[in-house]
């Protein structure tokens, strides 16, 4: 049995290595969860458009990205992309770029779903209203699609928030990676990971709990 | 693009005589090639999903069952609070988190658990984290049902346990199979996570094959393929299983849709 | 040398009067990190003082310093596509990297050991047959332990560590019996830990190996001034002070000493600056 | 055979039922009515004990649902129920869909089951699908086989709630037909419905519900034959029913 | 006003429409009547363009569907239509309801659109309701502020997809009575309905249809007064309609 020492876990150690990669891991959250749902919107408008030259590219994308693991597509942006377009990429700008380029995907399943949720009467009716296909997306199905789709949304960025943990593989510097050298440089790693644990729970549950208040708020009185 | 960098030996960089040498068993005492180590490599990953797959699969139907029961016992109502406090822990800490917990912090408390392989708690960690999420769709499956079913197996006089045993899981199941789809592969997917602890699977294999050859592109190209196989390969052998318990006459739509 | 000459890092940093270096976060006393984006360590602090003569060289008054930090798999791509333009870890010099990235002067002379539980009683890689033997991912100890293995018929189980600090982990936890890696990162590791007396580095050296500094391979001009601001460096006899200050004296951030004895190898390559890959040690 | 006496219900603060009393007597056809929301699928499922009250006792055959010391499967057991909106089993065929409470809860045999449950199923005039799937009937056949699954259990009363109105209008016909049957054989029922066709045609008695409280409860003659002497509710909603 | 000729409409393989040949003039109540599945809300939503057909022609007010050059959106927003689940816009508020296609749409300003909607509001009773959400009226309000909404584009016929069979049999009343009073003031309507009263007291003509084709079509007198002239299929589906 070991026992644990807590002790050095002070404030001071909390802004000199854990403040940033929390900060870190917050704004590549925020970008990529914004990114994320406004390239995910248009992927989903390409694979509900009907065109064959739309749908295809947009379905072999998001089906990639879909069964290629996170930390490999993190891997292939970062060393490989830079590689082949002959131009560096920092962590940083990489790790936002490969989150929204990989989460995309996932939103526009969510959006997908969203719209396909939406009676089809809905658009029946607006359509024999004489609104064209423009007005009836932007005035009727969209509205109650993404007012479906908060909850689902705000999950997804719970996860996005987890998955921040897997740019350790580039080296750029987030939450999990401010624990750990916390822990290396302290030789406490045993703790740190208890913490990490803790820290990631209280936020991760805190959100989860956020987003059931929002459900119960957004949803339509049908 | 240069394959050729398979068939070269992992001790020397030279090329070997024949690149499954070792794995086959052709030259004796030949060197491993590259080749040899990514199919090993691929033989871990795909031993470290699948049985991370059977304890979330068994552990996600019985949680998510448990978060259903009607709060009409006592037992039920713990039993419902039980399941509850599983998914919320296990769904809140990033699976990268919960592979170091179970390595590096678990065993330092439970001792007994220093003995387990580390690919077998690579596998719990997995089969935890994922069965939470397994139980957030077998709920959402089994709350889809129209609540009469469960009034309707109850007015005949079924129990609770045998109401869910012959109406309300075999619906809840058939209907959740899509969402499982995505979930077991986000599993395969999710035991990339595996090298982070030394189990020496594709990962870690890309990771440190591309050290050795500087031949990214190719090792990462090998690597991503294997991955997606994998995990269409899940997708193939769930898309049979629906097909298999399809009801005659009986459509499911369904919009769930999974995260990763 | 000639500040006009065609060197696109000279160019870079001439132009956006910034310059990037690679470094280690836990590489300690090489290259690590202090907390809060402040970097130090015996590498760090020689590129800092070659960053200065190029300073002055170029006739800049300031000279912005990024911390890039990068880790073991992705150092080489990192030098090689530009974001770094001086990676100052713990980086091997060999053929095979040699081919894709430039190497600066060696000044520090590294052999790969052995570090165990002081109470374990090895003394010997001969004496790891059947036992577990850590080592890190993405570093050339890996292949060394493999061509080991084959060559003297010993039969051990290799565990893989992240990075350096976990493959350490693994040992202080019991999941390894041996942890094979470079001497200095050892004994770093060991001077951190809780109770530096249970572990020490034994046994033979498996293998010398250059550590140098990493610049871009096609940009020549820009190692010559390198190695020129090294030179300078040596000549002014500043190595043995920073050797005690890195090796053997208190260091931050827990004031903690590394105690590696300066080895004859290293200081052969100070008295002889040269660039030349490991290959060259280990054939005799 | 069922009595109800002073039942209230709660949904937390909201109350559904209101004091309610009544009683069906054996072979006893009973038809309630009222508007939506009212609390009629209520009411007839705390009879079935499907749904707990906090007020009140009910008696079922003798047995008192309010003590705990009661066998609630059994008792459901005894008491048939179809629901509006079939709630057969979708991924069982028509047969299993007869027998799997008899087997499971009865404990008779594979066999005597299957023997019991095709009777009943002939007597819907449903014998020819009985290796289907309930997905592939036409709703007034599934709604026929849900009655022969509550018969086959040989309840000592049916309950009924809203049985036609899930149905095209073409169909109802032939499910009203199967429930006039059932009343002229002698079973006692007790159903939720709006068809006044039925009631006229075989109910005893007429149950008029109206915001949780039983507001009428007389003969079919008193409720159709006297309308004056009807509450202004129940008149001003025989009205709208009846004028469709 | 609207003349169909010859239309036939497959999903895949499967032939939901059958060279549907009919008219209707301005000024007339046609009801569509049919067993469940026979193709009458397809029928009618190839009228309002809602749904392609394959072969054959339909003309509304003149303008040919088919033609490549109609602009679709333009004609829809002369046909009213009003369906069976209401399908109001849920966000919305009732007041938006009514204006969102008159502003978009027509053009018209949002004070125009708001004084033009509420007084088809006030015209089927709700104008009380004018501020609140689709999801707090019942459903025969709801069905009404569908009617609202549908006339205040000003339509030049309204068609109907069986708007009374999603509504509590207490509320089919209040629906029935505005569009009774819609056809007393000589709208052109095309409904399908089952509510055989209604077809009495106010249609021109009945047609029924089978199996997506056109069976019978005929007037009102000689549909219901004349049964034993009607087909077989038709028969049958009359009484176990009526017997209801
Ligand atoms: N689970 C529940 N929680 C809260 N309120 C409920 C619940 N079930 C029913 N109610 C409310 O109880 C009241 C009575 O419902 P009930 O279903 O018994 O009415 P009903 O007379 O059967 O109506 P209908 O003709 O529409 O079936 C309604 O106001 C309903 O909203
Ligand atoms: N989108 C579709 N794809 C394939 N088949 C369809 C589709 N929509 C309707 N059908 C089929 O076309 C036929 C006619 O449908 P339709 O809805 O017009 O019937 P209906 O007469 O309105 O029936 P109901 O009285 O049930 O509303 C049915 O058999 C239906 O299953
Ligand atoms: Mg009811
Ligand atoms: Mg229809």
């Amino acid at each position: 049995m070991l026992s644990l020492d807590l002790s050095f876990y002070n404030w001071e150690l909390f802004t000199s290595y854990i403040l940033k990669g929390l900060l870190f891991s917050v704004q590549l959250t925020v970008i990529a969860t914004v990114g994320g749902i406004v390239f995910g919107t248009f992927l989903a408008l390409m694979r509900l458009s009907g065109k064959p030259s739309m749908v295809y590219p947009a379905t072999i994308y998001v089906n990639t990205m879909r069964s290629i693991p996170l930390v490999m597509v993190i891997l292939w942006f970062f060393l490989l992309i830079p590689m082949l377009i002959g131009r560096p990429i920092g962590a940083d700008l990489s790790a936002t770029i490969t989150f929204i380029a990989f989460e995309g995907a996932f939103f526009s399943e969510i959006v997908r779903a969203g719209i396909q949720s939406v009676p089809r009467g809905q658009g029946y009716a607006a359509e024999a209203l004489g609104m064209t296909y423009g007005q009836n997306m932007r005035f009727v199905v969209l509205p109650q699609a993404f007012r479906n789709m908060i909850p689902v949304f705000m999950t997804q960025t719970i996860i996005l928030f987890q998955d921040t943990s897997l740019v350790y593989a580039i080296g750029a510097y987030d939450l999990l990676k401010g624990f750990e050298i916390a822990g290396k440089n302290y030789g406490r790693p045993i703790e740190t990971y208890i913490l990490a644990a803790f820290t990631y729970f209280i936020i991760c549950f805190s959100l989860s709990k956020i987003v059931r208040r929002v459900q119960a708020k957004v949803a339509i009185i049908r | 693009m240069d394959l050729g960098i398979f068939c070269k030996s992992t001790l020397d960089g030279e090329v070997v005589d024949h690149c499954f040498s070792s794995l086959l068993g052709i030259g004796q005492n030949a060197d491993p090639s590259y080749l040899d180590w990514l199919m090993k490599a691929w033989g871990w990953t795909l031993a470290v999903a699948g049985l991370g797959l059977i304890i979330s699969l068994l552990l996600g139907a019985v949680m998510g069952t448990l978060r259903t029961l009607p709060a009409d016992t006592r037992l039920n109502r713990f039993l419902v609070r039980l399941s509850t406090t599983w998914v919320e822990l296990f769904r809140n800490i990033p699976i990268l988190v919960q592979v170091f917990l179970w390595y590096h912090v678990i065993p330092a408390f439970i001792l007994p658990l220093k003995a387990l392989p580390s690919y077998l708690l690579v596998s719990l960690a997995l089969g935890f984290f994922t069965s939470a999420r397994i139980a957030e769709q077998v709920r959402a499956g089994i709350q889809s049902l129209p609540s009469g079913q469960r009034a309707a197996a109850t007015a005949l006089g079924l129990n609770t346990f045998q109401s869910y045993r012959y109406v309300i899981l075999p619906m809840a199941l058939r209907i959740v199979i899509p969402p499982l789809t995505s979930e077991s592969m986000n599993l395969i997917k999710n035991s990339s996570v595996a090298f982070a602890v030394s189990v020496p699977e594709l990962t870690l294999f890309a990771m440190q094959a591309q050290e050795e050859t500087s031949h990214g592109v190719e090792i990462y190209l090998a690597v991503t393929i294997l991955y997606a196989l994998s995990a269409f390969a899940i997708n193939r052998a769930m898309a049979l299983i629906e097909k298999r318990s399809r009801i005659p006459g009986f459509i499911v739509s369904n919009n769930e849709v999974a995260a990763h | 040398i000639d500040a006009n000459a065609a060197s696109q890092t000279l160019d870079k940093i001439k132009s956006s009067g910034a310059v990037t270096m690679g470094v280690r976060e836990s590489s300690i006393p090489m290259s690590y990190t202090t907390g809060d984006s402040r970097f130090d360590g015996y590498h760090v602090e020689i590129c800092r003082m070659i960053l200065g003569d190029i300073k002055d060289k170029l006739g800049m008054s300031t000279l912005r310093i990024n911390y890039q930090p990068v880790t073991s798999q992705n150092r080489v791509p990192l030098v090689q596509n530009g974001t770094v333009d001086i990676e100052c870890g713990t980086t091997t010099n060999n053929v095979n990297r040699a081919k894709d990235v430039g190497f600066a002067y060696t000044l520090y002379v590294e052999e790969v050991r052995i570090a165990v539980k002081a109470n374990s009683g090895i003394t010997s890689i001969s004496q790891l047959a059947g036992k577990k033997v850590a080592t890190t991912t993405g570093t050339t100890s890996v292949q060394l332990l493999r061509k080991h293995e084959k060559a003297n018929g010993v039969n051990f189980e290799e565990v893989y560590g992240k990075d350096h600090a976990d493959s350490f982990l693994l040992l202080e936890s019991g999941r390894a019996d041996a942890f094979v890696m470079d001497g200095s990162i050892l004994a770093g590791n060991i001077a951190n830990s809780k109770n530096p007396k249970d572990y020490k580095i034994v046994g033979e050296v498996l293998s010398t190996e250059p550590i140098a500094i990493m610049v871009r391979k096609d940009d020549p001009e820009f190692k010559a001034a390198v190695d020129a601001a090294i030179t300078k460096i040596v000549a002014n006899g500043n190595m043995p002070k920073l050797w005690n200050k890195w090796f053997l004296s208190p260091i931050p951030p827990k004031n903690i000493v590394v105690g590696l004895a300066l080895s004859p190898a290293t200081k052969n390559a100070w008295a002889n600056l040269n660039d030349k890959p490991a290959e060259d040690y280990n054939k005799k | 055979m069922i009595e109800l006496k002073d039942v209230s219900k709660w949904y937390g603060d909201f109350q559904v039922l209101t004091d309610c009393t009544t009683r069906i007597n054996k072979g006893e056809v009973v038809v309630i009515c009222g508007p939506s929301g009212s609390g009629k699928s209520t009411l007839i499922k705390t009879v079935n004990a499907l749904e707990p009250f906090q007020k009140g006792e009910i008696t079922v055959d003798g047995i008192q649902l309010h003590d705990p010391k009661t066998n609630l499967p059994k008792l459901r057991a005894r008491v048939g129920m179809v629901f509006q909106h079939f709630e057969l089993f979708p991924h069982l065929s028509i047969t299993e869909n007869l027998t799997l409470a008899q087997i499971k809860v009865l404990g008779r045999s594979v066999d005597e089951a299957k023997t019991h449950g095709l009777k009943y199923l002939e007597r819907v005039g449903l014998i020819a699908q009985k290796d289907k799937f309930p997905g592939q009937l036409s709703g007034g056949q599934q709604q026929r086989v849900a009655i022969a699954r509550a018969l086959s259990m040989d309840p000592i009363v049916m309950l009924f709630d809203e049985p036609t109105s899930a149905l095209d209008p073409e169909m109802v016909g032939e499910v009203l037909d199967v429930m006039v049957k059932l009343a002229n054989e002698g079973m006692t029922m007790c159903c939720v419905t709006h068809e006044m066709g039925f009631a006229r045609k075989v109910s005893n008695r007429v149950i008029f519900m109206d915001q949780g409280r039983i507001i009428e409860d007389c003969t079919k003659e008193e409720f159709f034959g006297n309308p004056d002497a009807r509450s202004l509710r129940a008149k001003d909603f025989l009205s709208k029913i009846l004028a469709g």
